[in-house]
């Protein structure tokens, strides 16, 4: 099964993640321009085979350590790409093409695959190309969502909106969750119609350590102590035995952090 | 001061006021940010998470931190991002960060050793490739050392000058900053030092290369870091939480 | 030259398009998916040699006397499409690429032009293309611009980032007028940064008798009444004597028609 | 009651509670504003013109109105709307008007006479050739005439069923409306009367058309519009600035 836990940066779904760490399964095939801390974790709990990606770093701090213990013990197999390459994936995936076009470089990413250029029918030019990327399921994480399965966000979206559009199915959790129709004003921060997604779950901070504009910022502490903790394949074995497989549910592990770390990251200070 | 921040400082002086920069992870990111609060305040930060115009009230930590939001003009999908402002050559400057670099420019960022049986496994292109091939030219701001400057790199994640010459559209690698000197590209599109990093010598750069780097004569050395880039510098590290990255 | 003036039904660029029948420019390549009563004045002043478009009504009156005429007599020549072909071209145009792939129906329209397929390099499936369009010059009408060059939208879109995005040279009315940065705060609704932006003029209703959302509605009666007054070539000429020619300016195009009349259309009953 | 208040009735009832319909111009726009009022209140209505479920208060004149956007749930750019709505599926029935319809269900509103030299030059597309290309399937509204009902159009705008059979993904034209009856599409694709509209016979649409339209036995005669539809449709119609269109 193909797995894309959307968001760049911002909003990421950690609660959604940890849930498919607990519940053990494997065999995923994970995507992600940005793997960042979500699949590091993920990885080490040995739920995933392949990683289609772009960037593998642990944001402005460094490398991301379960990923690379398992690529440099031959653990998980690799389909990479540059972001544009990877959102235009996401984009022919939203569009229902097969393909997208782009002018990209050639790459060694790009000599280790297969020749896909196709000729301009009205210059003649070579125009490269990437296949389409159709995730069996899209994960989001927003700010609001409504009864009718509506999706809202503000803030950065990355590739969140083509991610979840190229998927089969549109999994969403959510800070808040709202009666039919209140959130019409906020037109403009629609992610999806309701028609697009399968389900919701009310999961407030279901981002952290990552962040939610406007609601809480991001646990940067937590994003410079994970090296230490997953560099070390015990520790982090620990740390997930801790954290996520000794943590019934998500709210379980908000309270192993305690109301008062979580509001230092709240804004205006309290949840 | 650390070389980084010497790195730092010396990159920000290249930047122009008006330009738009497409701000890379790390160094570049410091020195876009100190550019704008020296000598180009009206500088056009963009950051490849979406960004254009970003006016940081603090040091952001990474490209998608929620201080580049605030403030900015604009918080654009990716894609339109990549394909409606890179794509079509809006971006004056790509500045960017490499685990390695060779005589062309070439950087890579993705693996040390072999692809397929790597000795260590760095983050990859991101935006890197697409921004060094796109934008209108490129910073590139490393440490020097034999390792990082080789002859043959490990692997081409951002390609430079092509064989043979400069790119002929006048894009592709144009300076690079190390702790050693400051580097660009002669019209063969093979790399140069056009200064050296105070208190540096170019047996030094030499030494610490994989190749035989040229020098342009007369071979200058970069002004030291001023006190008010100094004390510019420390005021945008005081931002970040722990202070000093 | 190619010229695209912009705007779905709603901030259609009617000054511009005024004064351009004012100065009697000629011999223009007019785009625009929609051609409206806009390109239909145009057409009647004989500015435009060929039309590029894909739906030509008077929109839920009927159809565009003057364009009838201009096609009928052979006055005019055509370069047609489908919406979804006219706004992919405008997609190719905005990414700098030379063609846009779309799963476009074979219809009567596609067998008069030359084969324009790829092939897929991943499925091999044959994938329609249309060409890129990059008009020398895309002119929109906004609701705000600030004097960076910003320009910002509420409302209907339609296709006029993408007509603006892939432009050669941008140029802009505004109702309103904003010294820089104060717009910030609308950030969902910038349509343009200023450094794509050549030129902005202050232009209050410049959209009539199209509408600008919270400003000023649609001058319906004036829509409906066009058809009467185009479908008739002498009466048409003495309109375009009477409100364009025989007006300096825009300012003295809205005093003809009245404060009283133009009240009406306002929200909240006054400009 | 006139003949397209009819028709904007008969066809309303097509429409089912919580589809996704694509709105086209005209009649069509009066059937789905009118569904939307009668039996199906969450019906979503998409317009060419960006809009995912508008809810106007007034019944709008055009597919580009304000009144479609400020109760509507978003308001697209078109490309979006077409590329990752339209073209991947997500729209269950296409709404149009023509002029001119064959007997596989091919729709012309490009022109009367050839396309050089036209007798009547009508708008042309628009977004109908896509929506009835990518919709599930269509609902086609247009008055019965020999002109209209052509053995041959002059243009293929819209294309229907194909050669020799229906389409085989299930797509294409599904039921057509006129003033004299409803019809639908045989497993050839070919066109078949389903009913007759109230006090119209048989024999006047066999008249009325330039082929021989079977019927599909025993053929019924649909229900006279209802007070209760007439009333709805006459308070949509005070919504407009004039009254009635």
């Amino acid at each position: 099964m193909t797995l894309y836990m959307a968001g760049f940066s911002h909003l990421i779904p950690f609660a959604a993640a940890h849930e498919i760490i607990r519940q053990k399964k494997s065999h995923l095939t994970l995507c992600r321009a940005t793997p960042d801390l979500i699949y590091d974790q993920m990885i080490a709990a040995g739920v995933a085979d392949r990683l289609v990606f772009s960037y593998a770093g642990n944001p402005g701090v460094g490398l991301l350590p379960a990923f690379r213990r398992a690529v440099e013990q031959g653990d998980i197999s690799l389909e990479e790409y540059t972001h544009f390459e990877m959102v235009a994936r996401l984009e022919a995936g939203a569009a229902g093409l097969p393909f997208w076009p782009l002018k990209s470089p050639i790459t060694d990413l790009v000599l280790r695959r297969p020749a896909a250029t196709v000729t301009c029918p009205y210059t003649g030019a070579a125009v490269p190309t990437v296949p389409a990327l159709n995730p069996d399921v899209t994960w989001v994480h927003v700010q609001a969502a409504d009864s009718d399965g509506n999706l809202y966000v503000s803030g950065l979206v990355g590739e969140m909106k083509e991610a979840a559009l190229a998927a089969k199915t549109v999994v969403a959790t959510t800070e808040s969750f709202y009666p039919a129709d209140v959130l019409r004003t906020r037109r403009g921060e629609l992610l999806l119609p309701g028609f697009r997604v399968s389900a919701v779950a009310h999961v407030p901070m279901g981002a952290h350590p990552s962040y939610a504009s406007g609601l809480y910022e991001r646990d940067t502490r937590f994003y410079q102590q994970w090296t230490a903790i997953a560099k070390d394949a015990e520790r982090c074995q620990a740390w997930l035995e801790e954290w996520i497989y000794g943590t019934a549910n998500h709210e379980q592990y908000l309270s192993k952090w305690g109301q008062d770390y979580l509001n230092h990251l709240v804004v205006g200070g309290m949840l | 001061m650390n070389n980084r921040d010497v790195m730092a400082i010396i990159s920000a002086r290249l930047l122009e006021d008006q330009q738009r920069v497409l701000v890379g992870v790390g160094t570049p990111n410091v020195a876009a940010n100190l550019a704008k609060r020296l000598h180009a305040p009206n500088l056009v930060m963009i950051y490849e998470s979406g960004i254009i115009d970003a006016r940081p009230k603090k040091l952001p930590l990474s490209i998608g931190d929620g201080t580049l939001v605030e403030e900015s003009l604009a918080v654009l999908p990716m894609g339109e991002l990549f394909s409606q402002y890179l794509q079509t050559g809006w971006i004056d400057i790509g500045f960017l960060g490499a685990a390695q670099i060779d005589s062309r420019g070439n950087l890579n960022s993705t693996t040390i050793g072999s692809y397929e049986h790597p000795t260590i496994r760095l983050a990859g292109s991101g935006g890197a490739a697409d921004i060094a091939h796109h934008a209108r030219r490129t910073i590139t701001i490393l440490p020097h050392s034999r390792e990082r400057f080789a002859a043959k790199i490990d692997f081409v994640t951002s390609p430079g000058h092509p064989p043979g010459g400069c790119r002929t559209d006048g894009g592709g690698p144009w300076r690079v900053v190390t702790d050693l000197g400051l580097f660009g590209f002669d019209s063969e599109g093979e790399m140069i030092c056009l200064s050296l990093m105070p208190s540096h010598t170019y047996e030094e750069i030499l030494d610490m290369s994989g190749w035989h780097i040229p020098f342009q004569s007369p071979l200058s050395v970069v002004p030291d870091p001023s006190p008010e880039e100094i004390r510019v510098l420390q005021s945008l590290y005081d931002t970040l939480p722990g202070g000093a990255l």
